[in-house]
């Protein structure tokens, strides 16, 4: 038959209802419904052998112990270690998906290691000319060098004042906020008075917080409804910034004095001060949290008179007797002049306390200052440094966590390395040590040594959940353990003489500031560090928190700046500007910018800071 | 020069103008295969839909098409069923809107699930609670049913008709045509009344949920009556359009009056049970559920107004459908027509867009929802594509049996003159 | 020769995986038997170090838990029950896989193996599990 | 796919939720993505898109500073004990009742992401994949081996950390036990509450958390008067937050909520 369209056009026909017989179209159907299963770009979780490993968590300074859940040697999950006498089993949002922080985006990986290192031994050289008065020395006289820790107590602290202590006029850098060599115990307090201290919302150790939390009385004075505001037993609405006034206040209230100001300033009646004041001494042992805003309220809990009991000395594991000798004094950055550092070395690797940018540059010398930040994420410091070198992150650390400011008790713990840090990052304290020309890659053994030497206090391991007494520990065990995941616990703490504070000061008014009208609040206690990438889940992927660079005003305030909900704004404050998104929300009082701590933000603005909004 | 394939005795405009004619609604729905396949390719992030609104456009605009095209399954039943004979003049566009209602929706549901290659699980493995399953059953074999009942017409093309295996074949599909009708009737209601029965079972939704009576929730009986009522106004309307469009007579005016006492009728019992519905609803389906039919339409933009706004397009077409006189008119006839069309769009739309808009936990958002333009995309494919074919249909398939009759015979055109330009 | 002579469990009862390398060693360092495939096997492997790439029939896809340890340990299968008679076979059925779904052949929902060896379709095991009265819910064996 | 012969021990897993007790810390929620294997939000994801088989909301009484209170709410699958309406919905058997265990599973290989299920579910307690799961390259070494990643357009949801029972059954029979320990078995978001405001456990076993909850005249559930029996119990000392439950009592419609 000869190929005429018709034909063509049967044959296809017929073929078409031919292929419905068979078995091709069926199978066909079934297997695209099976690659659906398994199609391009859906991951395989590896298979392999489980284990269990232990470690501590060093994403902040609680340092709460995490048993991890290992597949084929990788941890898949993490979970706090349960019946722990320091975290109580708790591990928090942060602590529970820190086996991702390796995997972070645009983590660090590489910087110019050997170009710092010169310029470190050089400015080390140079201020040790300057100081012996060679000639020619580069270093001006009050020009120095610094290393700023976030994290003090830790072994890297102390080889950094060693290093720091071969140089002449080095200086050893942290927060420092006054009084800061206090530690607290919960366990034995039944009244807590918290003047903005988020005290359910990451302060101290979570698991041991909530432990304690049952036993006592949280009376929270705060501006803004904090997570820990919403918990409180009792929630005192003050005035944003006049926690400092009310301690004053209840300082007189317990001499007797007048509160009238106190009450006037804060906007408390000043029955309630009075009553807070004599439910302090009534029904104590009381523990008074000094917030952000107000460090020198520590010295209320020795009016109180719980010195020794609720407060103690902050506690600090023994260290080998030859660190002591000639390394460079613990000075808060606040204390020394500005314009004095030349070069400064910043320790971001263990995030800690947060000192917004500039402040820290005010201290800097004008000129091109040199700033050598280690850091894991381009996120922190290392926007503002010269010279940015990658350091690995927990759980590839092998660092040592000193005991949290809830632990009375002096303990040293290890962060364990679970998987293998990358190529090219380097350790802080040892590569500073080494351009100081010291040696220091032993000190945490060192250290543990010395611990173990002391026979003191006793050695928790998690495996087991047994404290033995660590008299009865060989050195290498006890080092062993540590690395297995374990924790030193000392026995007893000290006492701490309440510092020192004037008692007779008027009632100031939370200064008012025309060009500033406003007071910002840190929403979130979120640390600057780098976090895992299903932290969006809490901010972005649901409402639980703010999101980064958001912040929360009450509709009048945000009609007064002309600003709308979601709409986008510019935040300043003395420190300088930055970008914003308004989020209205009538539970914020009138007044107060609630913002999110995000790398921008805590640049310019530290927790209570005055600022404005203008709406762009 | 596509001269020998129009039907013999009618008059077509030019291929060119035709074919300008064509162009729009190409581009059209080109544009909208674009769209849908983004949706295919890169998935629902395209659209708007969230966890929340996880229905959107589509699913209302398949309710309503399948609503309207309703039209084809219950002409079919007049005609066939109850002797309707002065149907038989527009039965053959009804199939076609049918047809394009059909499978624009399934098409659309193609695309509005997450996983195309496993649409055929629901026939290995049904679960024979749920209502999208019989929707699904339904729906697939009616259209093939439709497709059946579409070729008989594709065979009257006077190409076509020389094949002499295609005369018999048409003639055969000829006898079982009352089968067929009373299939598709039988399936329609079916899947009308499950369509309706896809909300009304949500127990969780207690803005949709309603008693049940027997297994079916109210809503199933209720849309099936709707869609019965509102189908022939949608023939009306559509033939309507297509003689303006066309510029000349294709029935007779007593079939579009037919068509709309039917639809006049049947609106009247909607309306009414309707109403008794609501009632049982707001007083004792709702209560029982734990909720104030406050609660309801406390949120901006729904108000109280959508719903009497639902009743009113029920009930004006209803009165100028069963009035005689307004009847006559073909204005008022043709925006009744309308109306009843536009009621039951309203309807379709609160039963699926205000469910999800609204509450269900007391800490709950009141959610908005504006499609994408990938899912109007998609939407408007299925316009184009229904034009398109009706065009095509139109022009060589000839659907209107007395379009020939009143050619010839002008006296029954100009009879029926002042009712087709009566406005 | 016995499955257990290459396949051992873990002593929690839990798969090893596929043995490695060294574990054939153990035996086919020098040829045992005059055949070809033997000593290309060492010739290819096990001089070279190189871990032979196995393909598994009786992989499952991503989405099923199986773990032996509740089929050995409780129900005291044999691996023969499934696995077939493995030990007593000349030489191994040619491994297919699909095409497309890259699953292979003795899991398939679809015309999988029959007869030679019991199938590893979804199939067999609820109807294993139906005998057993196990068989509650999809998740008794999805992941 | 039910048995012909019944189950040997019946369960019906539930939770008991101490909204006193939520400090909003969202470690739960993490946790169960880290467990389950859900996916970092993709770029375009917000709280209507991203997944989160366990969200906690901020809910508030309704008023302004200073007389507005919030509480710390956490919503996973409320595993509905009745007329279950994802279950009745599906329409090809991707969401089935576990006799054995009254948990509600949701089979992702199955579904065919029609979403029906989702507008079922008075508690939005399921989610969908609008994007393909991606994770930062390497992160995918760190998924969960006992949880199969789920594929673009499929609905998944909590089923009480399905991977950590089959985990437990295999520890049972590697001690040769028939059954497992109940203490064995504990969902990720239970264990990771470090304030222990979660706790999980068998209705049917009188001494279990939950089962104590429900005697609890203090205890609620959500929604309770639809008629599903949710199986997680919520527990509050403030009268306001009990009435969380009823819809009827649910505040005006307000200007913005950051709940």
């Amino acid at each position: 038959m000869q190929n005429t369209r018709r034909n063509a056009l049967k044959f296809i026909g017929g073929a078409a209802a031919g292929a419905v017989l068979t078995p091709v179209p069926w199978r066909l159907i079934t297997d695209t419904a099976l690659w659906s299963e398994n199609w391009p770009g859906i991951p395989r979780p590896l298979q392999g052998e489980v284990s269990t490993r232990y470690t501590n968590c060093s994403v902040c300074p609680a340092g709460c112990a995490v048993r991890a859940r290992c597949v084929g040697g990788q941890p898949v999950s993490l979970a706090g270690v349960a019946g722990h006498p320091l975290s109580r089993g708790g591990l928090c949002a942060f602590g529970v998906a820190g086996h991702h922080l390796p995997y972070c985006p645009g983590r660090l990986t590489a910087g110019p290691v050997e170009a710092a290192a010169g310029v470190i031994a050089r400015a080390a050289a140079n201020c040790n000319a300057a100081a012996a008065g060679t000639p020619g020395a580069v270093c001006n006289p009050g020009e120095t060098i610094g290393v700023l820790d976030l994290r003090p107590g830790r072994t890297a602290s102390w080889t950094y004042r060693r290093a720091m202590g071969t140089v002449k006029g080095g200086l050893y850098l942290t927060a420092g906020e006054p009084f800061s060599g206090a530690a607290v115990d919960l366990s034995k307090a039944r009244t807590v008075l918290s003047l903005g201290a988020p005290v359910l919302d990451g302060w101290g150790t979570p698991g041991n917080v909530l432990a304690a939390r049952a036993n006592f009385r949280l009376i929270q004075a705060e501006a803004i409804e904090s997570r820990t505001a919403s918990l409180a037993d009792l929630w005192l609405r003050i005035r944003p910034g006049s926690a400092s006034t009310l301690a004053l206040g209840i300082a007189k209230a317990l001499k007797k004095g007048s509160v009238a100001g106190a009450a006037e300033a804060t906007g408390l009646a000043e029955a309630q001060i009075t009553d807070l004041a004599a439910e302090l001494t009534q029904h104590g042992p009381a523990l008074v949290l000094p917030g952000y805003d107000c460090p020198e309220a520590w010295a209320l809990n020795g009016l109180v008179g719980e010195f020794g009991v609720t407060v103690v000395a902050r506690p600090e594991a023994p260290v080998p007797e030859h660190w002591n000798k000639n390394c460079a004094p613990v000075t808060p950055l606040a204390s020394i002049a500005d314009g004095s550092i030349r070069t400064l070395i910043i320790d971001e690797s263990a995030p800690g306390d947060h000192i917004p940018w500039g402040a820290i540059r005010r201290k800097l010398v004008a000129d091109n200052p040199v700033v050598i930040a280690f850091a894991s994420s381009p996120a922190g410091y290392a926007r503002h440094s010269l010279f940015t070198l990658p350091t690995a992150v927990y759980p590839e650390t092998l660092e040592d966590i000193p005991a949290a400011i809830d632990s009375p008790r002096a303990a040293f713990r290890l962060a364990v390395p679970l998987v293998a840090a990358p190529a090219g990052v380097v350790n802080p304290p040892e590569f500073v040590a080494k351009a100081a020309g010291i040696d220091a890659t032993n000190a945490l053994r060192e250290r543990a040594d010395a611990i173990c030497k002391t026979g003191r206090g006793v050695l928790i391991t998690y495996t087991d959940g047994r404290a033995k007494p660590v008299a009865q520990v060989a050195p290498d065990d006890f080092w062993r353990a540590l690395n297995a995941g374990a924790c030193w616990l000392d026995t007893e703490s000290r006492r701490a003489a309440p510092p020192h504070a004037d008692w007779t000061a008027p009632d100031a008014r939370p200064a008012e500031n025309a060009r500033l009208p406003l007071v910002a609040v840190l929403a979130e206690t979120a640390p600057a560090a780098p976090a895992s990438p299903l932290m969006t889940k809490l901010d972005r992927e649901s409402n639980l928190r703010l999101g980064p660079s958001r912040a929360a005003l009450h509709p009048e305030t945000a009609r007064s700046c002309g600003a709308a909900d979601g709409g986008r704004a510019v935040l300043e404050t003395a420190l300088g500007k930055c970008p914003i998104t308004v989020v209205v929300d009538a539970s914020v009082p009138p007044g107060v910018v609630q913002v999110a701590a995000s790398p921008e933000v805590i640049d310019i603005c530290g927790a209570g800071a005055r600022c404005r909004v203008a709406s762009l | 020069m596509d001269r020998r394939f129009i039907p013999a005795g009618v008059s077509r405009c030019s291929t060119a103008k035709f074919l300008l004619w064509l162009a729009p609604w190409a581009a059209m729905l080109a544009f909208g295969l674009y769209s849908a396949g983004l949706c295919l390719v890169k998935g629902l992030n395209q659209t708007h839909m969230n966890n929340r609104f996880a229905f959107g456009l589509w699913i209302f605009l398949d309710l309503t098409v399948i609503a309207l095209g309703a039209g084809a399954f219950f002409t079919g039943f007049l005609l066939y069923i109850l002797k309707r004979k002065e149907l038989r003049a527009v039965v053959n566009s009804a199939v076609v809107i049918g047809l394009m209602c059909y499978g624009g929706a399934m098409a659309v549901l193609g695309v509005d699930v997450g996983q195309p290659l496993r649409a055929w699980f629901t026939f290995w493995y049904p679960n024979v609670h749920s209502m999208l399953t019989e929707v699904t059953f339904c729906i697939s074999c009616y259209l093939g049913v439709l497709a059946i009942e579409y070729v008989p017409i594709v065979l009257k093309n006077r190409k076509l008709r020389q094949v002499p295996h295609f005369l018999v074949f048409e003639h055969e599909l000829h006898k079982l045509v009352y089968v067929f009708a009373g299939v598709g009737t039988f399936l329609s209601f079916f899947h009308q009344g499950s369509l309706g029965g896809l909300y009304g079972v949500l127990r969780g939704r207690p803005f949709a949920f309603r008693e049940e009576l027997g297994i079916w929730p109210t809503t199933f009986f209720l849309f099936i009556l709707s869609a019965a009522a509102v189908g022939p106004s949608f023939i009306l309307l559509t033939t309507w359009l297509v003689q303006k469009i066309a510029r000349k007579p294709l029935v007779r005016p007593q079939v579009l009056r037919s068509l709309g006492r039917i639809s006049g009728l049947l609106l009247a019992a909607y309306v009414l049970l309707k109403a008794a519905d609501t009632v049982v609803w707001l007083r004792r389906t709702t209560p029982r559920s734990g909720f104030l039919p406050a609660q309801y339409y406390a949120w901006k933009p729904f108000g109280v107004w959508i719903l009497f706004a639902e009743m009113a397009l029920f009930l004006v077409p209803m009165v100028i459908l069963l009035l005689p006189k307004l009847r006559a008119r073909a204005g008022w006839l043709v925006s009744a027509a309308a109306m009843a069309c536009c009621g039951v769009a309203v309807n379709r739309f609160v039963l699926t867009i205000q469910t999800l808009a609204l509450p269900t936990l007391s800490f709950d958002r009141f959610l908005d929802y504006l499609p994408s333009w990938q899912e109007t995309g998609t939407f408007l494919a299925v316009l184009a594509a229904a034009v398109l074919v009706y065009s095509l249909s139109f022009r060589y398939f000839g659907l209107f049996p007395e379009e020939r009759e009143l050619r010839r015979e002008p006296a029954l055109a100009s009879e029926s003159e002042p009712v087709l330009a009566g406005k | 020769m016995l499955c257990v002579d290459c396949h051992t469990p873990r002593e929690d009862g839990t798969y090893a995986g596929v043995p490695p390398l060294s574990r054939c060693a153990g035996c086919h360092t020098a040829n045992l038997g005059p055949t070809a495939a033997e000593r290309e096997f060492i010739a290819q492997y096990v001089k070279t170090k190189r871990e032979p790439e196995w393909a598994v029939y009786a992989r499952q896809p991503e989405n099923v838990w199986f773990s032996h340890t509740p089929h050995i340990r409780i129900a005291k299968l044999q691996c023969q029950q499934c696995h077939g008679e493995q030990g007593r076979s000349e030489l191994p059925r040619p491994y297919q896989e699909d095409r497309i779904s890259g699953y292979s052949r003795d899991i398939w929902g679809y015309q999988a193996v029959g007869g030679v060896v019991p199938g590893m379709k979804m199939d067999d095991c609820i109807a294993c599990h139906r005998q057993e009265g196990l068989a509650h819910s999809c998740l008794d064996c999805h992941k | 796919m039910t048995s012909e012969k019944k189950p040997g021990k019946i369960r019906r897993y539930g939770m008991a939720v101490d909204i006193d007790k939520c400090t909003g810390c969202g470690a739960c929620m993490i946790a169960c993505a880290v467990e389950n294997n859900v996916p970092p939000g993709n770029r375009g994801a917000t709280d209507l898109t991203g997944i989160t088989w366990l969200r906690v909301f901020k809910v508030d009484n309704g008023e302004e500073y200073p007389r507005k209170e919030s509480v710390y709410f956490p919503m996973m699958c409320q595993q509905c004990g009745v007329e279950t309406p994802c279950y009745l919905v599906c329409p090809q058997q991707a969401v089935d009742v576990d006799p054995a265990t009254g948990i509600v599973g949701q089979m992702p290989e199955r579904c065919l992401g029609c979403r029906y299920c989702m507008a079922a579910c008075p508690y939005h307690a399921r989610y969908f994949n609008w994007w393909d799961p991606q994770w930062p390259a390497g992160m995918e070494k760190t998924l969960n081996p006992n949880v199969a990643p789920r594929m673009r357009g499929v609905v998944e949801k909590c089923n009480y950390c399905h991977g950590r029972w089959h985990a437990a059954i295999e520890r049972a029979a590697q001690a040769g036990l028939e059954d497992i320990d109940a203490s064995d078995y504990v969902p990720a978001c239970v264990e990771a509450c470090p304030a222990g405001a979660i706790r999980f456990g068998d209705l049917n076993d009188p001494s279990s958390a939950p089962a104590q909850a429900a005697r609890d005249p203090q205890s609620f559930r959500l929604l309770v008067s639809l008629g599903t029996e949710p199986k997680v119990y919520y527990h509050s000392k403030r009268e306001w937050a009990r009435r969380i439950g009823d819809p009827s009592q649910a505040p005006a419609p307000k200007e913005t909520s950051r709940g």
